[in-house]
């Protein structure tokens, strides 16, 4: 054992970056800030949508419970999500497979063209698809409100399965092969449970996309209103803090949703 | 027909397309190998042999020529019917799975009662001396436990032939030369037949009962490791496996499987290697660095004045490398390596000599 | 040489996809024709937006071309794509730096916080914004359209060059270090050339999403118009082909964008 | 004080925090490099080698001690101030720059003229055998070109110092050989003092004047390539260099340098290595497998008889690669390990004699 007692010499301070602190502070603050005062003011007791804080209160999101059209609103949203968000990530997975597999014509365009939809500006794609229903003669509705974000959901349910796919150990699957599985067993017994995770964060992003989507939906629907469209109505004529209460709880089940994706999106240790 | 070999590659072909051009991964390869042998396939990146291997399990199919497994035509069928397991190089442990999972696959997949798996699976882990580790996920486990839980795998369910793909190349150069010697045992206690893909000359020499030198997709030569060493079929095979000198000359006489050849100027005996070249033509004389004798110039009375062949020469470089020295001279004939066991430093001096038998010194053609 | 003369056996023909052909002509088709309509539209003779096809003209391209407010508005749009830009490049790039170079408290939640933006209902926060904004009392305009580009710009801006960063050899910047080179001089000669086109990618992307971006700016934005905007507005009343050739030319200016940006995306070879 | 050494690092620790606690990379670090040595450092990885190079580039900055480069105290100073360069393990060409951009690049920082640099570089680009190189881009390189790029941009600016991490790990196993003369040519031409970080034995024995072998963060023994091998100061140090077998064994008697260790009831002759331990202790005996001598057990007028230590010994494998064969034999005193330099193979027979001297049979601590 060598001898420790060497005259000691204090650890330097590390340099810290002063100035980066200050900027990021900022632009945190920049960035929080806007949705702090909007969840403050779902709080406040004052009637009109401003601050100062004039007190505490729950009421704003009782009011907003109570009210039927918000409620139709959510169950619009609720379903249009849901069924897109079923019909993105099942074309997704099978685009996923086509892409991984199989070398075909067009695979560059292929893929290019399925993302297409979130590359676009949303008011082109939304009169493109408002013309090509009418000329298809389908009424306009949930259903092709449902069919228009199912379209924009599908390259966003895709990418991390896709991802996902380009990470999957080729191997993995020829020892499965090599070991006596057969097609079917291999898919079952070795990729999807490693895309599993992927395939859930790729629904979960596809259903928080619809449940927020606005400017495709104004087009493609009819009587019916989503609840971000409610909102929106809503503020276009009056800005209400039960509105503010209800853009909290979005907010909330948007953020969880997102970070619930993202916590899908590591893949297993290999 | 070599088609009751366990198996047999019959002039296979496997091409690959690139830009408009067809380039052979595999071209017109034969081989048979024999139940219970250790066979290997040597060579360097890209040169044909884990496309041969992924040929024998399935993975691929050749355009030209036919694999036979056990007499059979196996050439189009795929993997999951062949009775042939692989060990991948990275072991492919599926990672969802628990150790004793990834062993049970091949015989829950074919479908064999609860009982018996947990049975053969306890089995496994016992010979395999990781009794304790059928709970933890492969990630957990260290490259040489991985390796073994990889091995009991491709064995459990008992297959004909077991291909390994550089199965050691992961490991740390410590461990690696134990789970080589593990890997003999287990080979000679099961009395399978290996086929075993590797880039290390030294792994195929030490593990092999036969070897297949390969190269551009083609086998340069086949035979024992012996063979290939003391005998290489052509330059390139020579200068692959292990160090040699290489002198250039012309040969001036042959009798029987001995033949002279003049070495600037210098007049040294070899062996021949069939078939006996023209006289008067140019060849290459290979001599192994461990088979030059180093004496003193002084000393006659050596063991080494009733060989054939003997040169002066002069020290230029010695270097140390723990059980060998390795010594440069330079002689009359062009510079030689040799390689000495030796403990005393050996320091430069005017005079050596070096000798070596016409047994151990190769005529082979120039290229 | 060995004997090459095997016998012939015909390479087999590799399976084909058919279903998945079918599949992906459905779903391109899907994808690609409401667009493909939109710009048949704008080159037809016909004056309602519809189908079918009576004759090609450029006409409503001249038409759009001399229409003022048109033109106002795509000044707007340039002017206000331009500024947020180069400050979410800006910021992106600075941001970048601190998260590659620093450990600092908080750096989870910075990155989480810059991603948030682009993650969250885009009416959530353009109420939140404004209401901000307004307690701020700064005037609605081409100003706070500008701010709210800037911070929606900005993670979309980090994105690449973040990716890039992380694909830096640190070796590089030792090994400049080590031959003499000062900080400063690092960063010039050897850190810039390689992030260089990823900086440039999410210039590009940043552009790309202001010049299309809607929802954040109708809260935004007084009585200035940009090009979106001015198409909504008059979507809202009366679809015309001259609002087609609008469309098609916003949908070619983003294609174009978006490729350079994917072509900017590849690292230096190294 | 060593502070007229070129590199002197005195009592030189570098900690990490990991998660809470404090670990040494480097622990209290002593080393004098003189001028013109090549010294390695040689250990595995996390021994420290890597961190104890990048004390001394200045990549990091240690808590406790002082780096001092030709007698000056450099602890804190940045790379950009020391003159010292690094040839990395990944080369770190900058990828956007022209090989004669990237040679030039450190009399560009440094103002150098134009003509001046230009020249400078052609006259490194045909040193090292590349004139035609110079407008290549890196990615266009092999590795081994890379390699002489990284080397040339290193020594342009005549360094003090030439620094080596690993710089032939990521070349292939035949071209390193080659590279590695070449490294050792330069340095003699130059007569630079180069510190070379490995983790691979054969290089490190091969190219030091001096190596330090490291583990844990510590300098476990610091000598000669000769030294290390065949004196090891520890038996961390004896399994980590070569081959070895050792025995355990109780000592018995001690005689100057030489010791009697009884070892399974059979009295061997060792040599002691300072200090000597106490009677009756017990002790690990080392012997490479190279300094054992086979010979036929019947064979009494053999050349073997005058070594002190004989044991009767029964072969029980055999393995051949190539060069040398690797004996394994059962004795009295334990499984020995020996390597023959041989053409015959040697077959399993009753009996044969294994033989060595007592000045190869080193006595270590049991741990």
């Amino acid at each position: 054992m060598p001898d420790v007692s060497s005259p000691a010499i204090a650890p330097r301070p590390q340099r810290r970056p002063w100035l980066l602190g200050v900027w990021t502070a900022i632009a945190l603050g920049f960035l929080y800030l806007p949705i702090g005062v909007v969840v403050l003011m779902s709080v406040n007791q004052s009637r009109i949508l401003s601050l100062p804080f004039t007190g505490f209160t729950l009421d704003w999101y009782g009011l907003a419970l109570a009210d039927a059209p918000l409620r139709a609103a959510l169950g619009n949203s609720l379903k249009v999500a849901a069924i897109a968000t079923l019909f993105a990530t099942g074309l997704g997975l099978l685009a996923a497979f086509a892409i991984y597999r199989y070398q075909f014509w067009g695979k560059t365009a292929f893929r290019l063209a399925l993302n297409l939809p979130i590359l676009l500006p949303g008011v082109v794609t939304g009169v493109a698809m408002l013309a090509y229903f009418s000329s298809l003669e389908l009424g306009l509705g949930l259903g092709t409100v449902i069919l228009g974000h199912g379209v924009f959901g599908l390259p966003v349910a895709l990418g991390p399965i896709l991802t996902r796919l380009g990470q999957f150990p080729t191997a993995l699957e020829e020892a499965a092969y090599d070991l006596g599985a057969r097609p079917v067993q291999v898919f079952r017994d070795v990729l999807f449970p490693y895309i599993r995770s992927a395939v859930v964060a790729g629904a979960l992003l596809a259903f928080t996309l619809s449940f927020d989507e606005v400017v495709v939906t104004i087009f493609l629907t009819g009587r019916d209103n989503t609840l971000p469209m409610e909102i929106w109505g809503r503020l276009r004529t009056n800005i209400t803090p039960e509105i503010a209460a209800v853009a909290t709880v979005i907010l909330t089940v948007s953020s969880i949703l997102v970070v619930a994706s993202q916590r899908n999106s590591a893949p297993p240790s290999a | 027909m070599q088609t009751q070999s366990l198996v047999y590659l019959d002039r296979v072909s496997k091409l690959y397309r690139s830009g408009g051009a067809e380039i052979y991964a595999v071209r017109d390869v034969t081989l048979a190998v024999q139940a219970g042998e250790f066979f290997s396939l040597l060579g360097s990146s890209g040169s044909g042999k884990t496309t041969t291997l992924r040929l024998i399990g399935g993975f691929e199919q050749p355009e030209y020529g036919e694999v036979y497994l056990n007499g059979e035509v196996v050439t189009t069928q795929p993997p999951y019917c062949r009775p042939v397991h692989t060990v991948f190089q990275s072991y492919a442990l599926f990672p969802h799975l628990s150790v004793a999972e990834n062993i049970a696959y091949p015989l829950a997949i074919a479908r064999t009662p609860r009982e018996e798996i947990d049975a053969q699976v306890r089995d496994a882990l016992k010979m395999f001396q990781i009794p304790e580790l059928g709970d933890r996920r492969p990630h957990q486990l260290s490259g040489g436990q991985q390796q073994r839980v990889a091995l009991a795998r491709a064995l459990i369910s008992r297959p004909k032939v077991l291909l390994l793909d550089e199965p050691l190349s992961a490991l740390d150069a410590k461990i690696r030369d134990e789970v080589r010697q593990e890997l003999k045992a287990v080979q000679r206690q099961t009395n399978l037949t290996f086929i075993y893909v590797t880039h290390d000359q030294d792994e195929a020499l030490a593990l092999s009962d036969r070897i297949a030198v390969m190269d551009q997709g083609q086998v340069q030569q086949l035979g024992t490791p012996r063979d290939i060493y003391d005998a290489p079929a052509s330059l390139f095979v020579a200068q692959f496996i292990g160090k040699a000198n290489f002198l250039r000359g012309t040969i001036v006489d042959v009798a029987g499987d001995r033949a002279t050849v003049l070495v600037n100027g210098l007049a040294l005996q070899a062996r021949l290697s069939s078939p006996a070249p023209a006289l008067n033509t140019e060849v290459t004389l290979m001599v192994r660095p461990e088979r030059l004798r180093l004496s003193s110039a002084a000393d006659t009375q050596s063991s080494t004045h009733f060989l054939e062949n003997q040169v002066s020469a002069t020290l230029t470089q010695s270097t140390y490398i723990g059980a060998v020295q390795e010594l440069r001279l330079t002689t009359a004939v062009g510079d030689l390596l040799t390689t000495q066991l030796g403990q005393a430093p050996i320091h430069a001096s005017s005079s050596f000599t070096l000798s070596w038998q016409a047994e151990d010194c190769l005529v082979l053609p120039v290229d």
